[in-house]
């Protein structure tokens, strides 16, 4: 099998679902469904393969290369099941909308292009395709119309200021080096000075910083994830900032490596340690925003930021089992966010387009499946034990714990309290509490939405009890980067410092959990009673007068939100507000008098006199 | 083999002929545009192979070099007259549906001059049938933007008609001085004579033919009549004048700094100017309201960055000057013939008109977006390898100096993404979703198809961009070995 | 092996179960001779749960119940984890890590739990829990940090173990700053008072609980036991060298939860904004101070 | 008083040329603009006659014995100064021609008024 088949299929498959869109409805559905299932399912083909081949030779001097390993399978197969499972969601999602034939391309498109990234064995069809994601996304982005429209362009803008910084990145390796390609660039970078390797470091992260969402520079990604449309919130979330953390493992661990990464600067100002403390901010401060928010999406998407910092921190940290936890945690967060996305995008179809946490309750009773994926979903986000979540979080604890770095540790942890407060809530807000009269007569989320949402939520569990599985794989990868490989069972990890295992935790869950719930069904059944049947201290509570759901954090946030305003997206909006009105300065030079524009051009001859009299210049 | 003159004397002739076949049927006048071209494009492309093995001359009247008028198929100018061509034969396509007036003798007649000028001036060897050439190309575009006769045309015609005579004044007296100091008008013989008089005295000609030319070319300060050309021309022909008659005064310097006078030394200055005209248009593009005139100072730019380019000197450098010259005539034209279009429907030039076109024109509104990718520089469309090149070549100098105008062109570069991802939202995402009355309303064929046949040379040529890169290669090595182009004219 | 296992997982179980209701009984007793009364019996709680059994309960739906039971067995298996006396069933399985996660299951169940109902102040309950959680898990996490880098190791089991080897980490400067904001932030763990703002019967009626009848409220009962049984002796397995055998480490145990009690039953009610900026204070300044110095020492193991 | 006679149409061409310019940089009327351009254009023309020129020299066609080329008037620029005439007379027509048609809009030919193309 070709890789090259792969990528042929993707991009081929994106532009015939629009072809087929405009002969039949149906065929266009079964065939998105059916490209993004054939490219997941090839892919899992690949698993533990290696392979290597030129697959275009068109572009100027450069070979375009296409490569697997297990690194990129990994990413690459995460990528793909997340998407196809997103296109499956979208099947009566986007059914209401417009324009349904250009979402599936668009769709299909940004998914193949962000395999393309991962398989991409050179930086220039690296590049390449990490373009073509872009402005795919860009265009799927402003679908919503209305408020979208602002943060698809603040996405874009973000979008090429890092690409383009990147671009000189690679250009510049390219001078240094005279190649592209990953395997010969290895390594290549030992004898360089540090200053340049910071240089290249500084322009790389910028890309994949911006991708990744890193603090500052996440501002694009609250907007761009709430508004976008919430299948493909879900793919945003669930893969594609994870490409800026592919790119990131691939510029650490396979170009640089991890020698000179970790020899770079000592101490507090080494690269490893900056890094990491940047993730650490990333974790904080966008956890406790995500706090005060009242949108479902957005809160989601801050939330996104902020596990995303996880990531960073577990990858920037170096040590072996930070690099499994980053990259463990990576797939847990494909995972449950995709999940969450897609219990929120549940709620907003059959509520017609509410995500207003304060304006939503009650609804367990009306969409009990999805209240269930949301359920799992947070636990899996706030990593209670038996979730995945819980695994790779406490493979980053234990690591920062053990190598002395308590603070690192402890804005992880505290990150995690955020966490459950802020998930709490979505759950709390949509699910629970009072549901409102108008949503007496809701349905159940259709079945394509219940589907991908029922098998995420088992994966959840799944990878949970046997982290082992995913595991296996993160340890061959590390070994592939020169890491010293992880002790894993199919139940957890053993190591000196501490030993985890899922399956005991497990059992012994289970067990007491129905051992208790033995005991509660042999006590004394209980009566079951209305929702509204409350005892309320001798008062009646009205119905549909209170939601009691608003402002559910309301004396914390009192206290920290004065100190939560997002500064650097006030910043980023001034600078372009500084750039507009030096525009419109500049402009002013064409005054529209012809006068004017004469003189111009003397005093230009006049300016190349005075040059070449002032220095002599030829 | 075909003689080069024809490209010149089958516009010339046929445009003089415009009125006489009037006599036979009005209907026809339209279509001679569209052959005249179509057979330049067709000579140009069976010239090409021969050129790239070495560079035919013709000696007009049998006068050898020296002495007579000659004229030069080099890879680059024969490099440019297929662009010509082929911007020509695709842009008269457009104006089959697009001019509309009963009277239109007169455009076709000025279309097929301007061409006829833009082709002389990059086949001549002679510096005053340069000028001449030139002339004939601004003395119909100042016509052209006037076509429609309205206040805005007529004003940025006269506007631009006063600085480009001011502009080609300069030219003539810079020209005087040459002939005055080596007694000859061919430039190869010039050329080959440039380094034995002192500096100074080249150096006075070469100031004038520089900002003379420049105004044409639309440095930075010089371009201040392009805004108000551009934007008030018909589309087509702002497509023209973006796509052609810039790239033409363009090739005017470059042919005069690098051929006539071979002052690598002005190119530093150069540098700073393409990067100076590059933020200037950009900055200038970034809050405009009219689509036009945002299109017109976008093409400031990116000729700030074709000059750039060049000016970096060495074969790549130029190499990706030129590529980009190609992607920009491609993606401009492309742009201002879909916007063209779809101001003609909204019936305002104002971006905000453009709300709801994705609907109501969707493949106009298509080959809009690809050529605003394009222009953007994003893959898999023409502008990328462009930059690709430009950057590759910049970065290549290892010099602080590049990699700080690196930066700042890169800065303009975000500029330029975001204003036009703007224009691209606005069409596909602004407005209502889909009011009744806005019914969808598809662009006659003769829009459609050119439009198209440049969304596909933008795609096609952006995935394979080598199958431009061999001539790009030889004209550039055309500019940079002077000596050879001496040799070859006067062995 | 597994049998002993087995053995032990039911000895804790029902040991742990015993003290907590005997620690809730002695506190209400002794509270009431603080207060000059003579107070309920101490197997009072006990009483009351065996009554609450038999008693007609109420339920709202299928979460109503998962919640109290999930918050249960959260409780219940953190006991798993904590080294009793010498014995600890899941020593293996992750650590203090795990405890630190397990705690937060009870509060998590019962918010689920209560969330079933439309009552508001079953919402307003739940509100002032998680954030009190919030609030003194600042510290708790700070002061844990302090023990186990101090210590170099995530397991209780090998911290306990590294005392008997080199005598209770209060004797620490260290970590005994720690030690003391982990005595000041208990009542806020426990609910007892300053922070008794979740149940505030005068207030909220109870809070999280005030749907809860019969056997739920036996249940929360328990699970309150569990919960002081469970803080106090990561108190006594972290500070104070945990003990070589059960005897030993009951009358630990109960030595430190009477010392608390008295420490605080002369302090009024907190609201919820003042309790979290003195839990974010006091404490949190105390145990970052120990976190300070331990990196600044160095590790002593 | 030699040089003078020397270079008195260099200077002559120099001169109309820069009061032509100036004339296009400062005035405001479009036709006065224009007559300036023209007085550019004439400048420039006398500037090329006057390279070829040469004092007493003839008609460069050798119409009867003795004449030599070196004494003959050069005949390029004379061939360049036909064509720019005509060039310049094209221009003018033009610029004439629209300025009718500003003024049919505008009702003025004031330049600093004409204002409208900006920015």
């Amino acid at each position: 099998m070709n890789l090259s088949i792969i990528l042929a299929i993707a991009f081929g498959g994106a532009l015939l679902t629009y072809f087929s869109g405009k002969i039949s409805k149906k065929a266009r559905d079964v065939l998105a469904v059916l490209i993004s299932l054939v490219i997941a399912v090839i892919l899992a083909f690949f698993y533990n393969t290696s392979s290597r081949e030129i697959f275009y030779t068109g572009f100027l001097d450069f070979p375009l290369i296409l490569r697997i390993d297990t690194f990129s399978w990994f990413f690459a197969f995460t990528i793909a099941v997340i998407g196809s499972f997103s296109i499956i969601f979208s099947l009566s999602y986007i059914r209401k909308k417009g324009n349904t034939d250009y979402y599936y391309t668009m769709m299909l498109l940004v998914i193949a292009s962000m395999i393309g990234i991962i398989l991409s064995g050179d930086l220039v069809s690296f590049y390449i395709f990490w373009e073509i994601m872009s402005w795919s996304t860009f265009l799927l982005i402003s679908y919503n119309r209305g408020p979208a429209i602002a943060a698809g362009i603040k996405y874009i803008i973000m979008s090429v200021t890092g690409s383009v910084a990147m671009l000189v990145g690679i250009i510049s390796l390219y001078s240094h080096y005279g190649t592209v390609i990953y395997t010969e660039l290895s390594g290549l970078l030992y004898n360089a000075s540090s200053g340049y390797t910071i240089f290249i470091f500084v322009l790389f992260f910028i890309a994949l910083g911006i991708k990744n969402a890193i603090w500052p520079l996440h501002v694009w990604l609250p907007p761009a994830h709430s508004e976008a449309p919430s299948p493909f919130s879900a793919v945003l979330s669930g893969t594609l900032i994870k490409i800026g953390t592919y790119g990131i493992i691939l510029l650490i661990y396979v170009i640089v490596k991890i020698n000179v990464f970790l020899n770079l600067g000592e101490g507090i100002v080494s690269a490893r340690y900056i890094i990491a403390v940047t993730g650490a901010i990333t974790i904080l401060i966008p956890t406790f925003i995500a706090l005060l928010q009242d949108d479902a999406k957005r809160l989601l998407a801050w939330s996104t930021i902020a596990q995303a910092g996880y990531i960073i921190l577990g990858i920037a940290y170096g040590t072996s089992e930070s690099v499994a936890s980053g990259m463990f945690h990576f797939f847990n967060h494909a995972i449950f966010k995709a999940l969450l996305f897609m219990v929120v995008g549940a709620v907003e179809y059959r509520t017609n387009g509410v995500r207003d946490l304060n304006s939503l309750g009650g609804l367990i009773k009306k969409m009990p499946v999805t209240f269930v994926g949301g359920l799992i979903g947070i636990c899996g986000l706030i990593g209670v034990p038996l979730t995945n979540g819980f695994v790779s979080k406490w493979l980053i604890y234990k690591t920062l714990i053990i190598n002395n770095s308590p603070f690192l540790a402890f804005a992880a942890l505290l990150g995690t309290w955020g966490t459950i407060l802020y998930s709490y809530k979505l759950l709390h807000n949509m699910f629970l509490g009072q549901l409102p009269e108008k949503y007496e007569k809701l349905e159940r989320a259709p079945f394509s939405m219940q589907l991908p949402i029922v098998i995420l939520s088992l994966a959840i569990i799944l990878f949970g009890i046997l982290p082992g599985l995913p595991l296996k794989v993160i340890n061959s990868i590390e070994s592939g980067f020169g890491l010293e490989p992880l002790t894993i069972n199919i139940w957890g990890i053993t190591s000196d410092t501490g030993t985890i295992n899922m399956l005991n935790l497990f059992v012994a869950v289970f067990l007491i959990g129905i051992m208790i719930w033995l005991i509660f069904k042999g006590s004394k059944k209980s009566a079951g009673i209305g929702q509204y049947d409350n005892y309320a201290a001798g008062t009646t509570v009205p119905k549909n007068k209170y939601h009691y759901s608003v402002d559910f954090y309301g004396p914390l946030h009192r206290m920290i939100s004065p100190y939560l305003r997002d500064f650097i997206d006030d910043f980023y909006m001034s600078l372009a507000r500084s750039i507009k009105n030096l525009g419109n300065g500049i402009r002013r030079i064409y005054t529209g008098d012809v006068g004017y524009y004469a003189i111009y051009i003397m005093l230009f001859l006049a300016l190349l006199i005075f040059i070449q009299i002032k220095w002599k210049l030829w | 083999m075909v003689n080069p003159i024809l490209l010149i004397v089958i516009p010339l002739g046929l445009a003089f002929v415009v009125p006489l076949f009037r006599f036979i049927s009005k209907k026809i006048e339209k279509f001679i545009p569209f052959f005249a071209l179509l057979a330049n494009l067709i000579i140009s492309l069976t010239l090409f192979p021969h050129v790239l093995e070495k560079p035919i001359h013709v000696s007009i009247g049998g006068f050898l070099p020296p002495l007579g008028i000659n004229l030069v198929a080099g890879p680059l100018g024969i490099l440019f007259a297929m662009l010509i061509a082929l911007v020509g034969f695709l842009v008269s396509i457009y104006a089959f549906a697009y001019i509309k007036e009963k009277d239109q003798e007169k455009y076709h007649i000025l279309y097929l001059l301007l061409l006829t000028g833009a082709t002389g001036v990059v086949l001549t060897g002679d510096i005053f049938n340069l000028f001449v050439f030139f002339e004939i190309l601004c003395i119909s575009s100042y016509s052209l933007v006037a076509y429609f006769g309205d206040k805005p045309g007529i004003e940025s015609a006269v506007k631009y008609l006063i600085q480009g005579a001011v502009g080609s004044s300069l030219v003539l007296i810079g020209i005087g001085l040459l002939y005055g100091q080596f007694g000859t008008l061919n430039m190869a013989d010039i050329a080959s004579n440039i380094h034995s008089v002192h500096s100074i005295s080249v150096f006075i000609p070469l100031v004038l033919l520089i900002t003379g030319f420049g105004v044409e070319a639309a440095i930075f300060p010089l371009n201040a009549w392009l805004p108000d050309a551009h934007s008030s021309a018909p589309s087509s022909i702002s497509a023209i004048l973006s796509g052609i008659a810039i790239e033409v005064g363009l090739y005017a310097i470059v042919r005069v700094v690098f051929t006539l006078f071979g002052a690598s030394s002005i190119l530093t200055f150069l540098l700073f100017l393409g990067v100076i005209t590059l933020l200037i248009g950009e900055l200038c593009a970034f809050n405009q309201e009219n689509i036009k005139r945002m299109l017109a100072y976008s093409s400031i730019g990116q000729i700030g960055l074709i000059v750039f380019a060049l000016s970096i000197g060495s074969l790549s450098g130029i190499n990706g000057g030129l590529f980009q010259l190609v992607s920009h005539t491609l993606s401009k034209a492309l742009l201002f013939l879909a916007a063209g279009y779809m101001i003609f429907r909204s019936g305002s030039m104002n971006i905000s008109s453009f709300e709801g076109m994705g609907k109501k024109m969707p493949y106009t509104s298509f080959a809009f977006t690809i050529g605003a990718f394009s222009i953007v520089g994003l893959p898999p469309f023409i502008g990328f390898p462009g930059k690709f090149m430009i950057l590759k070549a910049a970065l290549f100098e290892q010099d602080i100096l590049f990699t700080i105008l690196v930066f700042l062109i890169l800065l303009a570069t975000i500029i330029e993404g975001a204003y036009f991802f703007r224009v691209v939202q606005t069409i596909y995402f602004k407005g209502e979703k889909s009011t009744p009355g806005q019914e969808r309303e598809i662009a006659p064929l003769s829009v459609l198809i050119p439009v198209f046949i440049f969304v596909g040379l933008i795609v096609v040529i952006g995935i394979y961009p080598k199958l431009i890169t061999e001539i790009l290669e030889s004209s550039a090595s055309e500019l940079l070995n002077r000596a050879d182009y001496i040799k070859n004219i006067l062995p | 092996m597994v049998m002993t296992t087995i053995l032990e997982i039911i000895f804790i179980i029902l040991l742990a179960g015993i003290i907590g209701l005997f620690f809730l009984g002695l506190s209400r007793k002794i509270m009431a001779r603080i207060h000059w009364r003579y107070g309920p019996p101490i197997t009072q709680p006990l009483i009351d749960i065996i009554k609450l059994f038999n008693q007609t309960s109420m339920s709202h739906g299928f979460l109503f119940n998962f919640g109290i039971i999930f918050s249960l067995a959260g409780s219940v298996v953190v006991l798993l984890f904590l080294p009793f006396g010498r014995i600890c069933p899941l020593s293996d399985s992750g650590g203090l890590l795990v405890i630190l996660y397990l705690m937060l299951i009870a509060p998590l169940g019962l918010a689920l739990s209560g969330g079933e109902a439309a009552n508001p102040y079953t919402s307003i309950g739940i509100s002032r829990k998680l954030l009190l959680a919030f609030g003194y898990e600042l510290p708790l996490l700070l002061i844990l940090l302090t023990v186990m880098t101090h210590y170099n190791t995530i397991s209780i089991v090998e911290i306990v173990n590294k005392q008997f080897q080199a005598g209770w980490s209060f004797q620490h400067l260290s970590l005994l700053l720690p030690g003391i904001a982990y005595i000041l932030i208990l009542p806020a763990i426990l609910g007892f008072r300053p922070f008794e703002l979740i149940q505030a019967p005068q207030e909220i009626s109870s809070g999280p609980m005030a749907e809860y009848s019969g056997k739920f409220l036996a249940l929360t009962t328990i699970q309150h036991a569990f919960n002081i049984f469970i803080s106090i002796s990561l108190f006594t397995n972290l500070f104070l060298g945990g003990a070589a055998n059960p005897g030993y480490f009951f009358l630990k145990i109960l030595a430190v939860f009477v010392i608390f009690l008295f420490a605080n039953a002369v302090f009024p009610r907190f609201r919820i904004e003042q309790a979290i900026k003195y839990l974010w204070r006091w404490p949190s300044i105390l145990a970052f101070a120990g976190l300070i110095i331990v990196l600044i020492t160095g590790k002593n193991f | 008083m030699n040089f003078l006679s020397e270079y008195i149409y260099y200077i002559g061409a120099f001169s109309l040329i820069f009061i032509g310019l100036f004339i296009v940089l400062a005035k405001k009327n479009l036709i006065k603009v224009i007559i300036g351009l023209s007085i550019v254009d004439t400048g420039i023309n006398l500037f090329l006659i006057t390279l070829g020129y040469i004092r007493g020299g003839t008609a460069p066609v050798f119409s009867k014995p003795g004449l030599k080329a070196e004494n003959m008037v050069d005949p390029v620029p004379q061939a360049l100064v036909l064509t720019a005439i005509v060039i310049g007379v094209a221009v003018l027509a033009l610029a004439l021609t629209l300025a009718i048609k500003l003024y049919k809009h505008y009702g003025t030919l004031n330049l600093r008024k004409i204002k409208e193309q900006k920015w």
